[in-house]
């Protein structure tokens, strides 16, 4: 079932983010958040259900039939989630360089544990 | 034509936009011909900010010809370096790198001809040094490095030169 | 003008005075002591004025609504006992004006100290005058607020600092219990108006709350009147400037505990609870307080635990609950106030005059200043009880109460003889002030010489003293109507029958007084030596200092337990907080599950798996794990890795028809690799594992709980969306989108007109993010710092330069451009046909895949790839780019495409299309959405622009600061 | 399996002939990735699917579009054209950065010095 | 029919400083005065539209429901368009904000605005996002909302760089980068489950929803609402707080006060349309965890503001203390505390932005290393001995300006720690006599709320106290700071403001009991929102036929 | 009939390109070196190109064209940016 694919790839996508949020270094952390953002993206793309070969896209001329197409809301809810973690992935990129540069580590806590 | 290049900077650049813009809208409405037109001017004059160099595209024949040539070598050398792959373990043990100098100095001339060596699976231009026009390669079959520089230089820097200079 | 007016003229005008002092410059001692004087004595004026109103028709009353909803109303309430205290407060208040004139120093910045005190004097009076308990917390608190203003005055000094520090902290938590117990009160009557109040004294004391409400509210009285234990910041208050403390340790400040007691005991006293609560704490006040009095070396000391003492001694009588021990209790109240007053501002003056309060230096004054000692002398003997003096009448009351039988217990039945043994200690005190100042041989060592103060600054004392004698001679004839009335408000009820006079015959009172005048001038005797010695405190309790225990229990609670609670119980570690964020978002998506049953899968057919799909999946997974484990020593095997989990996911967006989605995905996907590229190289080497075998427990435990924490939110994320897949839709907003986005958005993309018609205003706030986020990144680096090792430039390049340069025909940055020259040629003539690309995404998004984003991350790409190909600096000599401009006017573009649907008296962002017919083109649809989504790609393109180039800057910016780094050597 | 568009016959079998092929030849430059020797070696393997493998596929894309919406639908040639331009970008730096690395680092591999030309 | 050209006004908060803050990006930054003048008449602008909101909330009119309207973005009708929704909270929260961003701005032009690029344009978006919060009715459009003020926020946080404000932003974004992956899965989840991101629909849909389906919802709620805690910074999820608004420089710090209460505003909001008395099965839906989850909070930002060394951090931890109170409150689901709760939210509100400007112009003047508190010295110290040092006992004239700078401490301290005579005290007033005042016995846990409330307060006295006198009162060898007129004037009338609330407090709390009210009745909510037709016709190109299926 | 063989075939075809997919993979996973990751996520890049061709095939539109497109003009965006990093230590110099 694609669905149970889905969900597993989600879940490994998220459990991998995760694992690496949690490390100490900044790296790591964005590199995890950049898996977190791909799985919480697909999580939303899922909530539109499983569709294939039914693009949400009209056919000239054609009335839109619901249940002929995906659901557009989760794929529009997906595409500003996506900029978003762009934009984060960005702003988070610069600050990890900025902290580096001033304490001279890449560690988390901007400070090498003891 | 000095007046065509002031309005019209890269007439070919022009064409290949075009062309691109009808491919992509897959339409040959006068309609997109027009706002293809635009979109292509549009292009060119973003072109002029670059300089590149001055093109020299002098023989459209010898260049079908070369495309030609290159589609079957893209077939042959498919074929052989898809046995290497899939042959025995010492098939996959001639590979190694050879130079050679090249004739050719135009840039598009190398430039096409660095796509060709790409394209053709089996050879990979590795390092071009424009002052000595050393060519290096890494080719994957190098039994014979002297037939490797022969089918170089005759089958297509000729061609390009004639292309190009 | 009424009564009600005058007595709220009364409240506001110290505030007013106050307000006004606060203003004064900072020498106008003169100006600022007459607006004080004034004031007071305009306060006094009016309760004067009033007595008659409060004698003949109850209390005087005003009201004005405040918070009715709260039950809190402004309310005044004026009756005999607010009376009684209201006149202690504005008539001494004008004294202490009066002397602080004089004994305030002219480099002092005395408006300030007026201001304050004036303000006090306001507080106080609310308190008393309060109609509403809450109003009367208020007021209280308000007390205590510039009671520490006013110790503090001279905080300069740490005494002054700590001991206003600890009287502020000690009353106002004793206000905060008062608060709470008033809303106790509230509860159980219903309502906070004190005559409400005063008249539910039975449901009060049958209610289930009441001990709660008794406790909390005596806290409240305690701390501020003094009472034992909470009486130690009273010593220490005296930092203050005297004059300070002749007012609120006299008559105000540690009153207003007293007056609460009073003004609930009514309705609160005459429990056994009062009882065994109140009268120990008056007790071991009153002997504890007489007991260290006797000790203390400094003169404003000995009058301070005197002080204590006196307040033990009427909480004592309230606590007895008899009608007539209130009397008594009120009566001691007066006449406390006014003979210590009276004697702090003599203190004052002695220190004044010789410079010193210490009793060890202080000696035979009466030849210096005889008239100034006859007068203390008068005050010490009221407080020690002496007949014909106030003192006497109230202390012989007690001493009746003290006789007379309360409960019949234990503790009743010892009170005669506790009650004898304070009066000895009073005694003894009192002899020590007279004897110990005043007389013995001539002092030595004394800083100034000591004379006569100025007249006006003894007038006060003068006065409080005539009062003194004045009761204590003819009491019914002074005191006697003024008392009557305050008794009256007291009680709330007629009072009981009580003589004020002087004699009533050989009672045991009286032989108690004479027991404790006769054992206080043996016991006198008896400590000379002891007190001659020079030992600070009383001999047993001198190790105890209340100050210093409340000193270390409050540091220990308030900041070392504080300190390690916080770190106990906090964190400032990124790793642990991340830990909690998602392990409670787990734990918080599952409760529902726990609390609503478990949740099965849907019923929804299963879609057919397509084989290769599983198998993207696979490599999908595969990368994202080893992006997992390599993320931390292989930062750029990572970074190809989550590409590879990108594209999967690509893949799958278009697997599942959603092409915009991968077509964005995929875009972002490039842009993003560059981004982190460009990263990278300012990072550090990354040193090799520091656990070359097997990491320690510690760390082995804390990886498995990071990896069940990940496992678990994993997980539940494939179940939740799992479930759903599962599921049939709801019957959802999508319809509407689907079945308008042609009709009435004009696109055939149905996510398209969502994202610029249908929910426009997503996307405008999503480019403003996009937009802050280029701002910040642009902001940060303008400030960037580059760590001292990743200034000088890449080992590769350096090792190419230093190549080029030992080569004779060569110079450095050839070899860069000898390897570049074929690549850079291509990417060059990329550059149009990417940008006719990013046009064509743009002009199909309404239609087909794309749109405004897509189409501006494209030709940010277009720009980012020659500046890859070619190097920031000869990009930025060939082309212009301003990506500021850009994106502001993006933002612009479809803010005003949005703000033109008002012409048409629509709302924001109502879109507008219709079929243009165009020559030679046709029939083309032109909407208003496609407008806003120019806005979009001019935002777009600015920002990611901005963002990758100001990051490719910073290569040169440091290769500069490597260059003038060397050229400086 | 069923939801494939409906052709005719016969540019069924042409459509299914090119794309396997060109799916098959991608697949061996791909396993050629993977059994190649060494890196140099490998940078010849992606070519296989960059070039007859797209094309194979390019042109069953535009036989089956060309004949289901029966008009010349040739737009993926561009596919192939910026495929056959960009992909040597890559290599080309990719090469040239490998010979870099491992003459620093002294790896074998790469010749220390660049091979003498071969003269004809 | 058209739309009435003032019910425009309802986008104007959102809308203004947009354009502004995207127009100066078209001007250079050597253009301050410019810059400068525009932002002010931008954020003074803010102020009277949010005044004339406030006031159009309170004026009931005959055609519409006396206190709220609602703006269809687009003209499409709710709940498929986006709809801002005006109601009495919204205006108050617009209101705060307007005030909030008045006092800073001005504050800041003194000398704040120099400390980095584009200033303006950060601070004017992060009110465009702190308005939207508070107006949009859509679910989604809140996530958007979040992540403009959040961007804006971590730009914020970094003005002015430096490596303390490096470091903070460094734990600030991730955890709240984390924060926004758990919305989008909340919002997302109750999208799958209920077909609708309005919140208006949403509160019509929960009571329908088929068991399995509500326990779903309510899982989507649940990580929603983690998301929003961290934001409102409820214990644990708010070790980030006190550190990061100490590092943000004065300005931005006194504007992030109101960023928790966007949290909590959210929390209010959704609580109480979603799991209010008329949410069925679903009814009171995490209303424990608020309760104790906010107690929790008010515990730990006591013991924080106990230990805080700098006055900054103290003043992060009295915003976990006003967050815990303010969630607990809600959590105790009594529409009497809750509108205390309002009132004492509009207080700490205007009290915390008071502090953290006022911290800032008292430490401009100390010297380097004076935040090492002297704590050792109230133990050793010896009181005695400083005595005999100190023989001269005569004031010091301290400068006006100190003078002043107290004066705004002492009233900052009564504030926070709730005593007399401003607002802080009425607000925990109105709170603690609700709490009491309920039905039924006094049970544990409104003993406990009682006891925490008090406690917090006396903490925050302590503190304050401790940290005024260490400032303010030690004899100073600092120099006297210089503060500018357009410093103090912010801080005073931020504490005027509360000494207004104080003085009407009559009218300030009936304003929050009717809000209260309103937030106690969804379905009411619902039918405004949802009754919402588009103006007029359509627009060419549309048909006519507009309006929900 | 036809639709079955064409539906077969280009399932075979994406199995066969999703073992392509996996063997780029493989190499991008395993390394050994940073060029040889580079390498295998160009491959992976065209690889997952002709997915996307397979998919529009078989779904008989040209929607997920645009998606095959941008790989194949700026799919090598990405890897040059990888390359380039690797010869100079700096993508922009
Ligand atoms: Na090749
Ligand atoms: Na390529």
């Amino acid at each position: 079932m694609m669905e149970m694919i889905l969900s597993i790839g989600i879940g490994v996508f998220a459990a991998s983010g995760v694992w690496l949020i949690l490390r100490p270094r900044t790296y790591q952390v964005i590199i995890g958040l950049s898996l977190i953002s791909y799985a919480v993206n697909l999580f939303i793309f899922s909530m539109g259900r499983v569709r294939i070969d039914a693009p949400p896209i009209l056919q000239p001329d054609v009335p839109g039939d619901p249940a002929a197409l995906a659901d557009p809301i989760p794929q529009a809810l997906v595409l500003t989630a996506i900029v978003i973690g762009f934009a984060m992935t960005a702003l988070f990129l610069v600050v990890l360089l900025a902290a580096r540069g001033r304490t001279g580590t890449d560690h988390v806590d901007g400070r090498e544990p003891e | 034509m000095t007046a065509l290049k002031r309005v019209l900077p890269y007439p070919l650049l022009f064409l290949a936009l075009l062309a691109m813009w009808l491919l992509l809208m897959q339409s040959l409405s006068p309609g997109q011909i027009l706002l293809g037109t635009i979109v292509a001017f549009g292009g060119c004059w973003l072109m002029v900010a670059l300089d590149p160099p001055p093109t020299g595209l002098r023989r459209p024949v010898a260049a079908m010809r070369l495309a030609g040539r290159v589609f079957v070598d893209v077939f042959r050398s498919n074929v052989a370096v898809g046995s290497i792959i899939l042959g025995s373990d010492e098939r996959r043990t001639h590979a190694g790198f050879m130079s050679l100098r090249l004739d050719l100095t135009n840039r598009y001339g190398l430039a096409i001809l660095a796509i060709v060596m790409t394209c053709t699976p089996g050879t990979q231009w590795v390092h071009y040094d424009p002052a000595s026009r050393v060519l290096m390669l890494h080719v994957l079959d190098l039994v014979d490095e002297k037939q490797w520089a022969r089918i170089i230089k005759q089958r297509y820097e000729s061609l390009l030169m004639e292309i190009f200079e | 003008m009424s009564d009600g007016t005058l007595l709220l003229v009364a409240l506001v005008l110290p505030f007013l005075g106050s307000l006004l002092a606060g203003f004064l410059p900072t020498h106008a001692r003169n100006a600022a002591a007459v607006l004080a004087g004034s004031v007071s004595l305009v306060g006094v004026a009016i309760i004067v004025w009033l007595y008659a109103a409060v004698a003949d028709d109850g209390p005087v009353r005003l009201w004005l609504a405040w918070l009715p909803m709260l039950g809190l109303d402004f309310t005044l309430r004026l009756d005999g006992l607010a009376w009684l205290f209201a006149i202690l407060i504005f008539g001494i208040g004008a004294l202490v004006v009066l002397y602080a004139r004089y004994y305030m120093s002219p480099e002092d910045p005395v408006p300030r100290f007026f201001s304050f005190l004036l303000a006090f004097m306001g507080s106080m009076v609310g308190v008393v005058v309060s109609g509403n308990m809450v109003q009367l917390v208020f007021f209280w608190e308000l007390t205590s607020l510039f009671s520490f203003l006013l110790i503090g005055y001279w905080h300069h000094t740490t005494a002054a600092r700590d001991g206003a520090r600890m009287a502020l902290i000690v009353t106002a938590s004793g206000g905060l219990c008062l608060l709470v117990g008033v809303l106790l009160l509230g509860r159980i009557v219903g309502s906070y108006d004190v005559d409400q109040i005063l008249a539910s004294g039975d449901l009060l004391r049958d209610s289930s709350l009441y001990v709660p409400a008794l406790v909390l509210i005596l806290l409240g009285a305690f701390t501020k009147s003094a009472q034992f234990p909470f009486h130690f910041w009273l010593p220490h208050a005296m930092a203050a400037p005297t004059p300070v403390s002749a007012y609120l340790h006299s008559a105000t400040m540690v009153k207003a505990g007293i007056f609460l007691l009073m003004r609930l005991w009514p309705v609160m006293a005459g429990t056994d609870a009062w009882f065994y609560i109140v009268v120990p704490a008056g007790l071991i006040t009153l002997l504890l307080g007489a007991f260290a009095a006797i000790f203390q070396q400094d003169l404003k000391g000995l009058l301070a635990y005197s002080t204590i003492s006196h307040l033990g001694l009427i909480t004592l009588l309230l606590g007895l609950g008899s009608p007539l021990a209130a009397v008594a209790a009120i009566f001691h109240t007066l006449n406390h106030a006014i003979f210590k007053a009276s004697l702090f501002m003599a203190a004052g003056i002695i220190d004044h005059e010789t410079g010193t309060r210490d009793l060890r230096k202080l000696s035979g004054l009466y030849r210096y200043m005889p008239f100034t000692a006859t007068l203390a002398m008068v005050a010490a003997a009221a407080m020690a009880g002496v007949p014909l003096l106030n003192g006497f009448i109230s202390k012989e009351m007690f001493f009746a109460e003290a006789v007379a039988d309360h409960t019949g217990s234990l503790l009743d039945d010892s009170l005669p003889y506790w009650a004898t043994l304070a009066g000895v200690f009073s005694v003894t005190y009192s002899l020590r002030f007279i004897l110990g100042v005043f007389f013995g041989p001539p002092p030595v060592g004394l800083p100034h010489r000591p004379h006569e103060p100025a007249h006006w600054m003894r007038f006060p004392i003068e006065l409080l003293v005539l009062i003194c004698l004045l009761i204590g001679i003819v009491p019914g004839l002074t005191v006697g109507p003024v008392l009557a009335t305050a008794v009256q408000g007291l009680l709330n009820a007629t009072a009981p029958y009580y003589s004020l006079a002087l004699w009533h015959g050989f009672t045991l009172p009286l032989l108690m007084s004479f027991i404790a005048l006769a054992g206080g001038v043996v016991l006198y005797a008896a400590l000379r030596r002891y007190l001659d010695s020079g030992i600070e405190g009383p001999p047993v309790l001198r190790e105890l200092k209340g100050q210093r225990i409340f000193e270390k229990v409050l540091v220990t609670l308030s900041w070392q337990w504080a300190r390690a609670a916080e770190a106990a119980l906090g964190t400032r570690r990124l790793q642990p907080q991340m830990r909690i964020v998602v392990g409670l978002a787990v734990v918080a998506a599952l409760a529902p599950f726990l609390a609503g049953g478990a949740v099965g899968t849907g019923t929804l057919p299963g879609t057919p798996v397509a084989p290769a799909f599983a198998l993207l999946w696979a490599v999908g997974i595969a990368c994202a794990l080893s992006a997992a484990y390599q993320a931390k020593y292989h930062r750029f095997a990572a970074l190809v890795l989550v590409g590879g989990s990108g594209l999967v996911t690509v893949i799958t967006f278009i697997w599942l028809s959603a092409p915009d989605l991968a077509v964005t995905q995929l875009l972002v996907e490039i842009v993003t690799t560059v981004l982190l590229l460009l990263g990278l190289r300012w990072l550090p080497k990354r040193i090799e594992n520091v656990y070359p075998n097997r990491p320690p427990l510690k760390v082995l435990i804390r990886r498995y709980a990071d990896f069940t924490i990940a496992c678990s939110l994993g997980g539940l994320m494939a179940f939740l969306s799992y479930c759903l897949m599962t599921r049939p839709l709801p019957e959802s907003v999508s319809r509407f989108f689907v079945e308008r986005a042609y009709s009435e958005g004009g696109g055939r993309n149905i996510v398209n007109v969502i994202l610029v018609d249908f929910r426009g205003f997503d996307t405008m706030g999503e480019i403003v993010v996009l937009c802050l986020a280029a701002l910040t990144v642009f902001a940060l680096l303008r400030r960037f710092r580059p760590a001292p090792e990743s200034i000088e430039s890449p080992e590769q390049q350096r090792i190419q330069n230093a190549y080029d340069e030992a080569a004779p025909d060569r110079r450095p940055g050839d070899t860069a451009t000898d390897d570049m020259l074929i690549p850079r040629l291509i990417m060059h003539w990329l550059f149009p046909v990417i940008a006719v690309l990013a046009v064509y995404l743009f002009m199909r998004g309404h239609d087909l895949p794309g749109g405004g984003f897509a189409a501006g991350i494209t030709l940010s790409i277009a720009f980012v790839v020659q500046y890859m190909a070619s190097g920031t600096r000869w990009v930025e000599d060939h082309l212009r780019v301003l990506p500021l401009r850009w994106m502001g006017l993006g933002l612009l573009t479809s803010a005003a495409t949005g703000v033109g649907s008002w012409w048409f008296g629509y709302p924001f962002l109502t879109s507008h299309f219709q079929y243009v017919e165009l020559p030679f083109i046709g029939k083309m649809p032109t909407a208003s959405a496609l407008l806003f989504d120019l806005g979009v790609f001019l935002l777009v393109v600015g920002a990611t622009v901005l963002i990758l180039i100001a990051l490719a800057h910073q290569s040169l910016r440091s290769s500069r600061a490597a260059q003038a780094a060397e050229g400086g050597e | 399996m069923s939801e494939a568009p409906d052709l005719p016959l016969w540019a069924a079998l042409l459509v299914s002939f090119f794309i396997v092929v060109g799916a098959l030849v991608t697949l061996i430059g791909s396993i050629g990735l993977w059994r190649l020797p060494d890196f140099y070696a490998r940078l010849h393997a992606p070519s296989l699917g960059a070039t007859l493998g797209t094309g194979s596929i390019l042109i069953g894309s535009m036989i089956c579009f060309s004949v289901l919406q029966s008009r010349p639908l040739v737009h993926e040639v561009l596919i192939a054209l910026f495929v056959t331009i960009t992909t040597p970008v890559t290599l080309m730096l990719l090469a040239r950065a490998s010979v870099y690395r491992d003459r620093i680092e002294g790896n074998p591999g790469p010749p220390e010095q660049d091979p003498e030309p071969t003269e004809l | 029919m058209t739309m009435p050209a003032v019910e425009h006004l309802a986008i104007l908060p959102i809308l203004l400083p947009l354009a502004v803050g995207a127009f100066m990006l078209l001007f250079d930054e050597r253009r301050r005065l410019f810059k400068m003048s525009l932002s002010l008449a931008t954020v003074l602008a803010l102020l009277a539209v949010a005044i004339t909101l406030f006031v159009m909330v309170n004026t009931p009119s005959d055609e519409r429901w006396s206190t709220m309207f609602v703006y269809p973005l687009g003209n499409w009708p709710p709940p498929f368009g986006i709809v801002l929704v005006v109601d009495r909270l919204a205006a108050l929260m617009l209101l705060l904000t307007a005030v909030l961003g008045s006092a800073t701005l001005l504050f800041a032009m003194a000398r704040w605005h120099n400390a980095g690029p584009r200033f303006y344009t950060l601070f004017l978006l992060l009110l465009m996002g702190l308005n939207g919060a508070f107006l949009t009715g859509d679910l989604f459009n809140l996530f958007v909302f979040f992540e403009i003020l959040l961007a804006a926020s971590y730009g914020l946080v970094l003005h002015g760089s430096g490596t303390a404000r490096v470091r903070a932003g460094l734990h600030y974004i991730p955890i709240n980068l984390i924060a926004s992956s758990l919305f989008l899965i909340g919002v997302s989840l109750i999208y799958g489950v209920t077909g609708t991101l309005n919140m208006a629909d949403l509160s019509r849909v929960v009571p329908t929803l088929a068991p399995q389906s509500r326990v779903l919802m309510e899982a989507g709620a649940a990580v929603l609402g983690i998301a929003f805690l961290v934001k409102a910074g409820m214990w644990p999820l708010s070790f980030w707080l006190p550190t990061t608004y100490a590092a943000a420089c004065a300005p931005v710090a006194a504007m992030f006060a109101i960023m928790t209460k966007v949290g909590i505003y959210v929390i209010m909001r959704l609580f109480l349309l979603c799991f209010g008395d008329e949410a069925g099965a679903s009814e009171d839906f995490g209303g424990l965890w608020l309760y104790y989850g906010g107690m929790a909070t008010i515990a730990f930002g006591g013991i924080g503001v106990l230990a805080s060394q700098s006055m900054q951090r103290l003043g992060g931890y009295a915003v976990l203390v006003s967050s815990g109170t303010l969630l607990a409150a809600i959590g105790t689901g009594n529409s009497a505390v809750i509108s205390g709760a309002l009132y004492y939210l509009a207080t700490s509100t205007l009290a915390i932005s008071a502090y953290f400007l006022l911290v800032e112009l008292i430490e401009r003047g100390q010297a380097a290393g004076a935040d090492v508190l002297a704590v050792t010295l109230e133990i050793f110290g010896d009181p005695e001995e400083d005595i005999a040092d100190e023989d001269e006992e005569v004031g010091v004239a301290i400068p006006a300006t100190i003078a002043v700078l107290g004066g705004a401490f002492v009233a900052c301290t009564a504030l926070l720690a709730g005593l007399p005579p401003l607002s802080g005290f009425i607000a925990k007033f109105a709170m603690l006599s609700a709490v009491m005042n309920e039905a039924g016995d006094i049970d544990a846990a409104h003993w406990a709320f009682v006891a925490l409330v008090v406690a917090s307060g006396l903490a925050t006295l302590i503190a304050m106290t401790r940290n005024g006198i260490r400032t303010l009162w030690m004899p100073a060898e600092n120099e006297i700071p210089r503060v500018r007129a357009i410093e103090a004037i912010p801080i005073g009338a931020l504490l005027f403001l509360c000494a207004t609330m104080t003085v009407m407090g009559g009218p300030t709390m009936r304003y929050m009991e009717s809000t209260a009210q309103i937030l106690y009745w969804p379905s009411e909510y619902a039918r405004e929102v949802l009754g919402t037709k588009p103006a007029g016709a359509a627009p060419a190109g549309q048909p006519a036929t507009g309006g929900a299926p | 009939m036809s639709a079955m063989i064409l539906g077969w075939s280009i399932t075979a075809a994406q199995v066969l390109l999703a073992f392509a997919m996996a063997f780029a993979a493989l190499r991008f996973i395993r390394g050994p070196r940073a060029q040889d990751r580079i390498i295998g996520l160009d491959t992976f890049y065209v690889n997952a190109m002709l997915m996307l061709l397979t998919l529009g095939i078989r779904s008989g539109t040209t929607l997920y064209f645009e998606a095959a497109l941008i790989i194949g003009l700026l799919g090598f965006v990405g890897t040059v940016a990888l390359a380039k990093f690797l010869m100079r230590g700096e993508v922009i110099e």
